[in-house]
């Protein structure tokens, strides 16, 4: 508990959201970009389904996709029973996993749509040109590819950051809004304002529109700095 | 540096479509020493055959080897970038998020041991892209791009040098020294190059055979002098016919470098490697005149003594003449018809070939 | 000492966070609460969430967990009743509530959702009871709970609504001696029971079982009461 | 009402969903192209600041973002008295359009960002080729710029109407929950979660993703069809 | 089809920064009448001064007009699509969401009312496209996009055409008809075009005028005729120094074409359009020949006595000979030191020049 202005704020829920959100873009970064890039290049129209596949976390209000969430990664469901077998023990729902999983799922699109667009326009020749130097496919793509691509991470990186920061219907259901270990701050403005404790909601508001809009305001200006145009 | 190197030869035949286009190559068996050059005329291929040799097009079919490599066997390819190809696109193809540094350092860095690049300061020094290095590859001229392409490739020496039209960007200067670095460092390193270019004077100046294109098959595969032999090549374009003569050269006299075959001799102001003991020299059958006689009085020096192998007629009015120098070399002269008919030229007739020092290039 | 984690229904946050504070100050054992909409609460529990104990706001989901297993039928209680109020800035709702109701010059009247809320479903059957659900019928708004009700009133988007008493007797509410309500006479509707009890995870949990107790000591109803609850 | 394997189904809400999704996908679209525009082209450091604004209304939980749009919006505000003087009789909340306004807000960064980076993505010679034809600015963005950036539109269009749909923080706190009205399929999902209605909350959900399933099927496929790959 | 059309000059100077280079052309005023060449070597700013022209750059400054119009004065400038120009680019540009029909229809709809459009079907047939017209220019070989670049200019008969660079990438055929399209509807519309070109042949060949670049610098504006009096001209490349004579054509004879100039008489075994009247002939200055009598027996037939202005020496033990002929003109002929030895030549010696007649090109 701090004291800002005379009202006082509890920082647990600041530091939660900032590493959840962090997690979240890191292992959607991770993830998404093998997916994002095996779509761009695929040719048949799997890739038509898979691309509204992606999309479909969208559709759902976020409640209800916790609610299915809850109920699919239920310790006693398939999806724990199935990771138990590699050692997985304790929760998936109601722990700080739980709410890095839902929030993985639920900005998958965010990641992935920018990746892929970004992939699918990164010229082939440039592409060839590196193969005539001896770049495999991994190099190729740590060297060319994703350099070029680096707006799209930017993209990714952002939404999902963001995104994540701002969650609320997924981490509530799927976390239990237990202080101090899934409590983030989206719900404790929630909280606030359901108690009528606006001051504090307004304060927690502030400050993460700020925090953010500073966070952000980096990433593009170091983007604006080392990016590169294609073209 | 000069290393003895047997001659692989690049064989097999490639099909590959391209919406209507249709490469079907047929058999061909390429030997892969000194320049190779593609020729045809626009859209007839040869950009396309040249990414299919290099495994750049997921869609080839056909079969292809080099050496004892299988590099493709039906369906089944062998990836690009084991291949050890190096390739100069059409269009230059440089990284847009490195600088000209990282772009020429990007092959070097993947060099497997045993494989020694180029001197880097001298090719880039030749290049004439010292002072550029730093700068990204988006803020340069259209023919800067370009030499920093050939740089990036000349650096590897790779096992086969695919160059799409390098040089087409750059001004007569440039395009000299370009040509002359090519022609050194495939000296020096015995790389193999496949070249397209639409420049007959690029083809006349590197090429070791040629491959004929038209409508995606090659046509024919020939030697330079057999090509040249011919007086309906595909090569000669406005400037008409060429012969090339080889010849031994002697040691200067009076400024004049002296290139003997037989018993002509021919005078050279220029020639650019003494050391080199044969040379071609390209002459264009419209610079070479006829007399009947040993003329004097005139500034022309070479009188070559020659005999009259064949007349054609050619359009414009103008008379092809394809003579015999005494040692067996063929030589074409370019004449108006009115001239021949003054003459009274005839097959078999001996008379003599004037051809200017000046006009000569080696 | 020992550590429970309560779910509590949203409505409820503000008392038994004091009501907490007083127990582990006497008691030593610490409370986590965790609030949220009551049937989301009943959703979690029921499907592996790590509660010891439940505070619904009703009295339907709190006995559903013990149809499903999870909750213990023997420490099922009613902690508290809630009380309506209809609350205004602009109508003299204090003294003329029914006219102010049938005349429904208002845009809008806010209410919890009787479908989700059991505020809501309480303000709906007094107004049909009374005979002025049709004429303000088309002029409802549902607030998702009885707080999003009260943001409704509180920020001006509707003139008039019903809201929990708990919600006007705070010191810290932004309408707190600003305006006037009515409450509604707790005869003219069935009583909000809001019923809590232990689950299964937390029978052995000695925090939850001396807070249980705690809650039904002198000092808690005082601190319920001064929230405008009521108990049986 | 209808019945549905058995279930009760009101359509009203899927009415409404798709009616808001897509009138917020066509505001969207019609505010943010010029919006992404002007961005894409400025130089100056205002576009970091920018950016970072427009992501800033996904840092905010929806629910909050709702409570404050509730404040802003209120029929005694500055914004409502604003639009008074153009004409506009009646409450932006508890309405329609207050939900389409909501919604526009919200999705904002989903349409503006794709946006812009396919605008940023368009080769500058060809829109100087398109000068020396004598096409002017706003040609030059009609023939050349917007169907180059036709990825970017389907990028924030599907974006956009998935997130709409699925939207549920905002327009639950805006429209008030008014069956017919603002009763949106989001709400009644939770609304049937909430009252334990497990069966309608499947049923619903089920026929949300199906539904969105095709839709975005149908975009991605007519999108390869038609789409031009630059560069 | 032929307009008469007063000559509007271009004027002004302009600067550019791009990083490190900088344009800064210095004051000029450029006749826009034919074509108009700029000639320099690669990365002088030849590109950049076009693109500055033409308006698109946002950050020229300086002055520029076009007749009475006001294109740039400062910062401010007009908007380039109402400068009516034309432009090809170096790499094309074409719209790659467009079918070749549809990019060459691209400017055509965009004419103002009282501009017509040159004939469709006409340009594309001698383009060489017109079975490529419902083609996704992505599918096109590099040659056939830079021909459907060049459609899409001509075909909007604008004030200024601007080409830069617009056949490196032809085969020398293709190069061959496009120049003499160009030519031609340059003459037919009376067209002003900027070209720019690393090709002595094409300057020659297309130039009124040649603003020779350097450094971001314009060095010097001459006509063509100027530009090659010089002997230390840069238009002399590999190909050395070039003169061109003009003179009246007269009918055919025997197949040839005989041109008047003073006492003189070239016979061309080529002219290509009988009906001009004043034709340009470029001789190269290597295939000239001097002899001290007029010799016989030789299958030279053009013979013009001439007097010697100058003998400059030079590199490689040459030596190039001014030449006066007796209308006035000046005729560069090139022959080895060791000849002008052997034949004695001084300033003021009467003599003959010698120049084949298949060497001369129109
Ligand atoms: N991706 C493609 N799809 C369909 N047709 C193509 C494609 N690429 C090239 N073509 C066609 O294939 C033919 C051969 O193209 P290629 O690029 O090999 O020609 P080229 O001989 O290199 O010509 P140039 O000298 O003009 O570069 C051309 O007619 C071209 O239109
Ligand atoms: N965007 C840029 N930023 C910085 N320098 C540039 C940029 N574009 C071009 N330059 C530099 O400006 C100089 C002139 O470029 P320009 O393209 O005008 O040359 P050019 O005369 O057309 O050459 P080329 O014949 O090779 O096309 C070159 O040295 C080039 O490196
Ligand atoms: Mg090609
Ligand atoms: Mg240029």
């Amino acid at each position: 508990m701090v004291e800002i202005f005379g009202i006082a704020v509890s920082m647990d829920p600041i530091w939660l959201t900032l590493e959840v959100a962090g997690w979240t873009t890191l292992i959607l970064l991770l993830l998404g970009t093998p997916l994002a890039w095996w779509m761009a290049r695929l040719q048949s129209s799997s890739k038509i389904v898979l691309e509204a596949l992606v999309a479909l976390p969208l559709v759902l209000p976020p409640t209800v996709l916790g609610f299915y969430l809850l109920i699919i990664l239920n310790p006693n469901g398939y999806v724990t029973e199935f990771l138990r077998l590699f050692g997985f023990e304790g929760q998936l729902t109601f722990s700080k996993t739980g709410l890095i999983v839902g929030s993985v799922f639920y900005s998958l699109p965010f990641a992935v749509q920018p990746l892929m667009h970004a992939f699918e326009a990164v010229p082939q020749k440039l592409l060839d040109a590196a193969a005539t130097m001896r770049a495999n496919a991994f190099d190729r793509f740590f060297t060319i590819a994703m350099p070029l691509s680096q707006r799209g991470f930017l993209v990714a990186a952002t939404l999902t950051f963001a995104h994540t920061i701002g969650e609320f219907g997924v981490v509530l259901m799927l976390g239990g809004n237990v202080p101090g270990e899934t409590r983030m701050v989206s719900i404790d403005i929630f909280d606030h304002v359901e108690s009528l404790e606006y001051d504090q909601a307004h304060l927690l508001s502030a400050m993460m529109l700020i925090f953010s809009l500073c966070v952000l305001m980096l990433v593009y200006a170091l983007n604006r700095r080392f990016g590169v145009k294609v073209g | 540096m000069m290393t003895e190197q047997t001659t692989h030869y690049l064989r097999g035949r490639l099909q590959l479509e391209l919406g209507n286009f249709k490469l079907e190559s047929g058999e061909f068996n390429l030997p892969m020493q000194g320049v190779t050059v593609l020729f045809g005329r626009s859209g007839s291929g040869k950009s396309t055959l040249l990414r299919a040799i290099s495994g750049l097009d997921k869609n080839t079919r056909g079969e292809l080897s080099f050496g004892d490599e299988l590099w493709q066997r039906g369906k089944k390819s062998l990836a690009t970038q084991k291949r050890h190809i190096g390739f100069v696109f059409q269009d230059a193809a440089l990284f847009p998020h490195m600088t000209v540094r990282q772009n020429l350092l990007y092959g070097v860095k993947r060099l497997p041991k045993g494989i020694e690049a180029a001197d880097f300061d001298e090719i880039v020094g030749r290049v004439g892209i010292a002072d550029k290095l730093d700068r990204g590859v988006n803020f340069l001229s259209g023919g800067e791009k370009q030499r920093v392409a050939i740089a990036r490739a000349l650096l590897l020496r790779p096992q086969i040098l695919c160059m799409d039209e390098p040089l087409s960007a750059l001004d007569w200067r440039s395009k000299a020294e370009m040509l002359t670095l090519i022609e050194e460092l495939v000296a020096a390193y015995q790389i193999p190059v496949l070249y397209i270019t639409h420049a007959p004077a690029e083809v006349e100046r590197l090429a070791q055979n040629i491959v004929f294109m038209k409508a995606g098959r090659i046509e024919r595969v020939e030697s330079l002098q057999e090509a040249l032999s011919r007086a309906d090549s595909p090569l000669f374009d406005d400037e008409g016919a060429v012969s090339v003569l080889q010849g031994r050269i002697e040691s200067e006299e009076r400024g004049l470098h002296p290139v003997v075959f037989g018993e002509n001799r021919l005078w050279l102001s220029e020639a650019s490697t003494a050391d080199k003991k044969t040379v071609r020299v390209r002459v264009l059958a419209k610079d070479v005149s006829l007399s009947l006689s040993d003329p004097e009085h005139l500034s022309i020096i070479n009188h070559l003594s020659a005999k009259i192998l064949e007349l054609i007629p050619e359009k414009k009015h103008r008379m092809l003449v394809r003579l015999q120098l005494n040692d067996g070399q063929k030589l074409f002269a370019e004449i108006t018809q009115f001239s021949a008919e003054r003459l009274g030229l005839e097959v078999g007739q001996e008379l003599f070939a004037l051809i200017k020092s000046v006009a000569l290039t080696e | 000492a020992d550590t429970a984690k309560i779910a509590v229904a949203a409505n409820f946050t503000k008392t038994i966070e004091k009501i907490g504070e007083a127990f582990s100050q006497k008691t030593g054992h610490e409370l986590k609460f965790s609030f949220g909409p009551t049937g989301k609460l009943y959703a979690q529990i029921k499907n592996g969430a790590p509660y010891d104990a439940f505070f619904g706001a009703d009295e339907r989901r709190p006995l559903k967990t013990i149809d499903d297993g999870t909750g213990l039928k023997e420490s099922y209680f009613v902690y508290a009743q809630g009380q309506i109020a209809l609350y205004s800035d602009k109508y003299p709702v204090k003294e003329s509530p029914l006219q102010v109701l049938k005349e429904a010059k208002f845009n809008h009247l806010a209410i919890a959702n009787p479908k989700t809320a059991p505020y809501g479903e309480r303000a709906e059957a007094f107004m049909k009871s009374q005979g002025v659900y049709d004429a303000v019928k088309a002029k409802i708004v549902n607030g998702e709970s009885i707080a999003h009700a009260f943001q409704y009133v509180a920020t001006g988007n509707a003139e008039i609504g019903f809201v929990a008493l708990s919600q006007l007797v705070d010191p810290q509410s932004p309408v707190y001696e600003k305006g006037q309500y009515w409450i509604v006479p707790q005869q003219d509707y069935a009583p909000i029971k809001q019923g809590a009890l232990i689950l299964k995870r937390g029978a052995n949990n000695a925090a939850v079982k001396a807070f249980m107790e705690f809650i039904k000591t002198p000092a808690a109803l005082e601190i319920i009461h001064s929230y405008g609850y009521s108990t049986p």
